[in-house]
């Protein structure tokens, strides 16, 4: 009966640990999950089997070092189907802030005394820079319930939805006081992809994007009405410069904003 | 005793946080080489820090670490609001502490039950371990759970919350809210000290070691948000002083410094906090320990776990007090005006001491940013623990079983490999 | 038509006494971090007493507003239609019983409401709503249950904002239709009118007194002004066949740069009714529930059919929303879909103005 | 007032592969009270649930006079048909509907019938084939025009073939590309249009399938003298309730899954023609 269960890996790369806590934090689901599904990798959980062949492998982590390269090879060979994790897994995370920049050795030095003893690769990128990806899951971090309802699904042999609309309509829906509009409030909601449950204006507090972007990001015309708001161009640039700098169109609105402020 | 040579290594240490390994060699029955390898990739946080507006900061070093974003967020905002000359009020400062219970229940739940608990019954993970003992699972996760709605309260979510500003939280939770979770943790509370009675009744082993405890401490109540840093050798410095009193090196083999004091290694976290403020705990805690026949402080390292359930019986009993008699605040945070400076925060993350030292420009923007987290403050020590350990353990045991012990020591100091992986080298560049 | 009444705001606590005898849970309009929202009150003090809003293009801001008023400003962003319509819901659930599936319908739970403070434009709208709801061939129960013993007290606008322009769509500043009771705010108290038997029940409990004609004469000049302050308008009552034949206009692509197809405009217009529904299966496999939620024609499921967008660009959706909404609308519901409460000018963060993409559309 | 939401339970009672993508799900509902009072006309739709995945528009497949089941033939697209084609006989799904308008059967008997299908669009009409065939004494001609991408994509082959045989009947097929040997035109089936035998004075036309195609076809049989009202054309938006109420399927003044699917041409012409709607 046992071994009939579909197999189930989860791995890390570099990353924070929180998406993975998507499963370590969800309960009694976790205990469900465990007669749905088998567990055969799952470092932080006690499960050390990365190269066995899995029906679903999550991913979370950006590819930042030599060694990560080769091992998501790896785990693409073992599975079936593989879902990437969060903001790190489907967007280079945070740490892809280091993404051109010029200086990143100089960082290295800065951070480490003997900074030849750090392997790493210019750049953190997505997983999907390097291998097939079946799914996205985006968010810094994922929500439990985005991570269970995929994986309920995948279980269930139906493809997973996987909304892109901006948070605004989740805001909207939730009847939170739009900050932009009623505080002037530089919010990231109209361009970034719901999932998170509109969260920040839930707080009072603008978006700070950490879903990435939506399916229709129109990134330069938000920009530009943080410019009437009075933000810098350095203001400006941070804010899509931030967690999910690597995404095209946050990338794209935010270098644009950078070089202004350069000259 | 055996003359045997023997190589142990393991590749990926599981039921840790992060990514690390342990090699470990033995020559002619003796201790040879012994290291902790840490790979996780090195994150650079404190260069990405570099030009951000201080508001940005909770959020950003909310994402060194999964299990432990509130003590980066609540070690960082104390040091900048040292710059900006804020001083948390009495509503505030109840908030914090209330947020950082909800954090120590989490992660120690989540330690004891899904990382630990299975060494000491004879499992490999939790989910085994809940075939045979499902009520011991079931306790882990409600209490764990319980943590979590306490961030979420304040934060809308436990992992990366979003609720903490410089200067407060962006929001007061509403009365509503708050009661329903006072209801829920105080049904919660027999279950916490359930939890204590059973881990002090654990097979642990009996054995003691010469180490040094640092953990905040003076604090007037057992250490959370603040206090001095205070050591079983009689160290009591402001944590302005961490810089020159400890020092970080970095090894060849970890992408984590090592931390000294004096050049010995020392110990943070529950065991180290226990052993340094047990008579701060509140008199039920209090009562409960006494129960437990551990008298504190302990030199006994795996009594660690113990520490880590009074803890979480405490926090719960100081939620709940917290909880008691809340009201909502008009105004949750205040407002700064900017000034340049250098501050430092220090916080009790459920692994130990999370210092931070930051500067800012007269914009508010960092100018620099150095965080020392308790896993490389840590590292130092875990390696010396294994040589005693395994010594006292037998070297000539069987393989598997000087394995799995290394395993189980390693895992006692609940390390987070996430958090150790991005420091500063021991200069700070001045610019 | 009966004749007009006085009730001082010394006694509108009796009409919430009376309404709360009758069993009504009251929903009205409060200040609430710089907006204002409608939620339960029991007591007139919640109302937002001295406060006015400045809305313009892509802003709306609480200010201080005459101490003796408590409906000196125009609309917040939402009104009755979140109260009827839901924004999320479910329908139904399903699970494996003994001899396979069980499906179980659920209905919402509904009180009686009595809500008080919607403008003739939220009156307007709901008068949509519920021809789109239930005056079809199938009647949606959900927003029916909540409809059932709806009592709409309406106040009139004396302080219309910057961004109305229901004096153009014909649509306010007075009511004509559509509610039990309406007020006409002045600085004592209001005149009230009455326009179903339910209200005029209700009012003859409170003794008020016959309202003055220099009370009714102050009335109506408020009113007067309020229409002939607004200077947006709507620039004519059907636009069905120009906007129909300007589908290539340059325009579109002009808007299509600003527009950030976040939905805001959808999501708080009163009158637009779309929603998407969403199945979200357990964890253990034994269990589905079938929801429905607002979804908007700028979103991606709108026109998304087996694997292809149908309105793939921004310039489609704007379109879609503003030739349904102006246009096409006429011949569905014998009227256009705006009603002039100019939301989507103010909810819009980039501040798209309907009035203007129109009149530049007509140009 | 009547709850319309939830779905109706029915069973799977047979299932039969039509190609590699696409099957024919006989169906019965479980409740036979349901069943026995369960109507509706070609051309309708049934909003068919997979519980755990959700609903999705369905034209029924079937002869309406079969009452003690119905049909539906369906391709595999995404989330939703995926799921469904992993049943089998017995499984059970979610029914509601009939929805929509139908085919003008009625007003079509003693006519020539003319139908034009382009791509997978042929489900929606195949349940008219067999209307007419089955009274075949009503009608006068019945033309068949189908296209496919290319000729693989061609499904009931058989059928069309048996089709062909039946008295009155020109069957006319097209692909745009084709394996080795195909009996029929290399085209489109506006090509075939030029090449049907139908009395144009006394014809009604029945079209579904792309929007382009759909286009395409109506001009070139008006073109041939048909009159523009006596094309009748099936057509296809997002549909989240199929009634009426969830506001996917507007184009222009319809509401597809209320005012259409099928519409006379006249009707959707404008809207039609204008592409990108
Ligand atoms: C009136 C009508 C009759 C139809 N008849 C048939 C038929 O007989 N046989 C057949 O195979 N197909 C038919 N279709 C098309 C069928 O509805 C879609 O292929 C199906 O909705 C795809 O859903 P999915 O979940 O498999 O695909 P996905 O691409 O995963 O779609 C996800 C969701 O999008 C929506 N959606 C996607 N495509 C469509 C679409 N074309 N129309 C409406 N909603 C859509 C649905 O809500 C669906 O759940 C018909 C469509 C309409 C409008
Ligand atoms: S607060 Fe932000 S997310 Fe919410 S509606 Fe306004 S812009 Fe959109
Ligand atoms: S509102 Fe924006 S920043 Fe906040 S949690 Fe959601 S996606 Fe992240
Ligand atoms: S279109 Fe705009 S102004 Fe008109 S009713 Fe809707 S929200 Fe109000």
């Amino acid at each position: 009966m046992k071994n009939t269960l579909p197999r189930l890996a989860v791995h890390k790369f570099s990353s924070c640990d929180g998406c993975q806590l998507a499963f370590l934090n969800a309960g009694e689901a976790l205990l469900t999950l465990s007669r749905r599904a088998e567990i055969i990798h799952f470092s932080e959980a006690g499960w050390e089997n990365p190269l066995a062949k899995v029906d679903i492998a999550f991913v979370e982590g950006s590819i930042s070092t030599p060694k990560d390269l080769e091992r998501i090879k790896a785990v693409r060979e073992s599975a079936n189907t593989l879902v990437t994790i969060g903001a790190c897994a489907t967007a280079g995370g945070l740490q892809a802030l280091r993404n051109g920049v010029k200086q990143f050795a100089d960082w290295v030095g800065d951070v480490y005394a003997s900074p030849e003893y750090i392997q790493s690769l210019p750049e953190s990128r997505p997983i999907s820079a390097h291998v097939k990806v079946d799914l996205e899951l985006w968010g810094c971090p994922v929500t439990g319930k985005q991570v269970l309802d995929a994986l309920g699904d995948l279980l269930n042999g139906i493809t997973p939805v996987n909304s892109s609309e901006p948070v605004c309509s989740e805001c909207k829906r939730s009847g939170h006081v739009c900050v932009l509009v009623s505080k002037k409030e530089p919010c990231m909601g109209p361009v970034t992809r719901t999932g998170c449950g509109a969260l920040c204006p839930a707080f009072g507090r603008a978006c700070y994007g950490c879903f990435g972007p939506a399916e229709q990001a129109n990134t330069a015309s938000l920009a530009k009405q943080f410019e009437h708001m009075g933000l810098s161009a350095k203001d400006i640039s941070r804010r899509f410069l931030f967690i999910t700098s690597a995404t095209q169109p946050f990338s794209d609105t935010g270098h644009g904003y950078l070089e202004q402020e350069d000259v | 005793m055996s003359e045997r040579s023997l190589n142990i290594n393991i590749p990926v240490l599981t039921r840790v946080e992060g990514e690390g390994a342990l090699d470990l060699s033995i020559e002619n029955g003796k201790i040879g080489e012994l290291r902790l390898r840490i790979f996780e990739p090195p994150r650079l946080f404190e260069k990405f820090l570099e030009g951000r507006s201080h508001m940005e900061v909770p959020d950003m070093v909310a994402r060194i670490c999964g299990i432990c974003p509130v003590a980066y967020q609540m070690s960082a905002v104390q040091a900048l609001e040292s710059i900006l000359g804020l001083e948390p009020g009495p509503w505030l400062t109840d908030m914090r502490r209330l947020f950082y219970c909800g954090e120590w229940i989490e992660s120690h739940s989540l330690h004891i039950h899904l990382l630990a608990a299975p060494d000491f019954l004879g499992f490999s993970n939790a989910i085994d371990l809940a075939g045979k003992h499902p009520d011991i699972v079931r306790r882990g996760l409600r209490l764990q759970e319980a943590g979590n709605a306490i961030v979420r309260l304040l934060g809308g979510r436990s992992v990366h919350p979003v609720g903490a500003r410089v200067g407060g939280f962006w929001r007061s939770p509403t009365k509503a809210d708050a009661t329903r979770l006072l209801e829920e943790l105080k049904t919660l509370l027999p279950q916490a000290e359930a939890l204590v009675r059973w881990t002090a009744s654990l097979p642990l082993p009996d054995e003691k070691q010469d180490f040094e405890s640092v953990a905040l401490g003076k604090a007037g109540e057992y250490p959370m948000n603040h206090g001095r840093i205070i050591s079983s050798k009689g160290l009591d410095i402001d944590i302005a002083g961490f810089e020159k009193e400890f020092s970080e090196s970095q090894v060849p083999h970890s992408t984590a410094l090592h931390c000294h004091h004096n050049g010995q290694d020392y110990l943070v976290g529950p065991l180290a906090r226990m052993n340094l403020n047990h008579d701060t705990l509140p008199d039920s805690t209090h009562k409960l320990a006494e129960e437990t026949g551990i008298c504190f402080p302990s030199a006994n390292l795996f009594h660690s776990i113990v520490a880590r359930a009074l803890e979480l019986h405490l926090a719960l009993t100081e939620a709940i007090r917290l909880l008691q008699n809340y009201k909502p605040a008009d105004t949750p945070y205040q407002q700064a005006t900017h000034r340049a400076g250098i501050g430092f925060g220090a916080t009790e993350a459920p692994r130990g001491i999370l210092w931070h030292r930051y500067e800012l420009d007269e914009t508010g923007s960092i100018v620099s940013a150095r965080i020392v987290p308790p896993t490389s403050q840590n590292q130092a020590r875990i390696e010396a623990d294994l040589r005693t350990a395994l010594n006292n353990f037998g070297l000539d045991k069987p393989e598997a079983d000087l394995r799995q012990h290394a395993e189980t020591i390693i895992r006692n100091y609940d390390p987070c490999i996430s958090c150790a992986t991005h420091f500063l080298k021991l200069k700070i560049k001045q610019t | 038509m009966p004749i007009p009444h006085y009730l001082p705001h010394s006694s509108l606590q009796q009409l919430f006494e009376a309404l709360t005898e009758d069993g009504y849970a009251i929903v009205g309009p409060q200040a609430k971090e710089n907006r204002i929202d409608f939620g339960e009150i029991r007591n007139t003090a919640e109302l937002p007493w001295g406060i006015g809003l400045i809305q313009d293009a892509g802003a709306s801001q609480l200010v201080d507003g005459p101490k003796n008023r408590c409906f000196a400003w125009a609309n917040g962003p939402q009104a009755m239609k979140p109260l009827l319509f839901a924004p999320r819901e479910p329908l139904w659930q399903i699970r494996h019983g003994k001899n396979g599936y069980v499906v179980d319908a659920i209905n919402p739970e509904t009180r009686r409401l009595a809500v008080i403070g919607l403008r003739p434009c939220d009156l307007s709208a709901l008068r949509i709503q519920d021809q789109h709801f239930l005056e079809g061939q199938y009647p949606d129960s959900h927003y029916g249950a909540r409809r059932e013993g709806l009592l709409v007290i309406a106040v009139n606008c004396t302080h219309p904002a910057a961004t109305c322009f229901c004096a153009s769509t014909g649509d306010g500043p007075g009511a004509k239709e559509s509610f039990d009771i309406a007020l006409t705010e002045d600085d004592n108290g209001f005149v009230v009118e009455t326009g179903s038997p339910e209200g005029e029940q209700i009012l003859a409990r409170l003794a008020l007194k016959e309202a003055l004609s220099t009370q009714m004469e102050t009335a109506a000049d408020n009113l007067r002004n309020a229409a002939s302050s607004q200077r947006r308008s709507l620039v004519s009552d059907n636009l069905r066949d120009v906007l129909m034949s300007r589908l290539d206009h340059p325009h579109w692509d002009e808007v299509a740069e600003r527009c950030l197809a976040c939905g805001n405009c959808t999501a708080v217009c009163p009158t637009c009714f779309c929603h998407a529904e969403i199945e979200e299966a357990s964890l253990g496999g034994n269990h589905s529930l079938h929801s429905r939620e607002w979804d908007s024609c700028f979103g991606e499921r709108h026109g998304y059919i087996h694997g292809k967008q149908l309105r793939p660009e921004i310039k489609q959706r704007y379109r879609q929303w503003l030739t349904h909404k102006l246009a096409t609308w006429h011949d569905q519901f014998g009227r256009s879909g705006c009603v002039g409460c100019g939301r989507c000018i103010a909810c819009c963060p980039v501040g798209i103005d309907i009035t203007e993409e129109a009149a530049a559309l007509l140009k | 007032m009547i709850n319309p939401h939830p779905p109706h339970l029915a069973r799977i009672i047979d299932r039969v592969q039509e190609s590699d993508d696409i099957f024919t799900l006989r169906l019965r509902f479980n409740d036979p009270s349901i069943q026995s009072a369960y109507e509706f006309k070609p051309g309708q739709f049934n909003m068919v649930y997979l519980p755990g995945a959700g609903e999705v528009p369905i034209s029924l497949s079937s002869d309406p006079d079969q009452k003690d089941s119905f049909f539906h033939t369906i391709r595999v697209a995404g989330r939703v048909t995926k799921g469904i084609d992993k049943l089998g006989i017995g499984d059970e799904i979610g029914i509601r509907g009939p929805y929509g308008q139908g085919w003008p059967l009625e007003s079509a008997e003693g006519k020539d019938v003319i139908i034009v299908t382009g791509g997978l669009g042929c489900a929606p009409v195949v349940a008219v084939i067999h209307y007419v065939l089955k009274r075949r004494e009503r009608f006068r001609r019945l033309v068949i025009l189908q296209g496919v991408k290319h000729s693989h994509d061609l499904i009931w082959r058989a059928s069309y073939e048996r089709w062909a045989q039946a008295p009155d009947t020109q069957v006319l097929i097209a692909a745009n590309a084709t394996e080795a040997i195909w009996p029929w035109h290399i085209g489109t089936p506006i090509d075939l249009v030029q090449q049907a035998d139908f009395d144009s004075a006394n014809a009604v036309s029945m079209i579904c399938g792309p929007e382009g195609m759909i286009v395409a076809a109506a001009k070139s049989l008006t073109e041939r003298g048909l009159p523009e009202a006596d094309i009748h054309v099936s057509l296809e938006r997002n549909m989240q309730c199929g009634l009426g109420l969830c506001g996917h399927c507007q184009l222009g003044d319809k509401f597809l899954c209320k005012d259409g699917p099928v519409f006379a041409y006249p009707e959707v012409k404008f809207l039609l023609e204008r592409g990108g709607l």
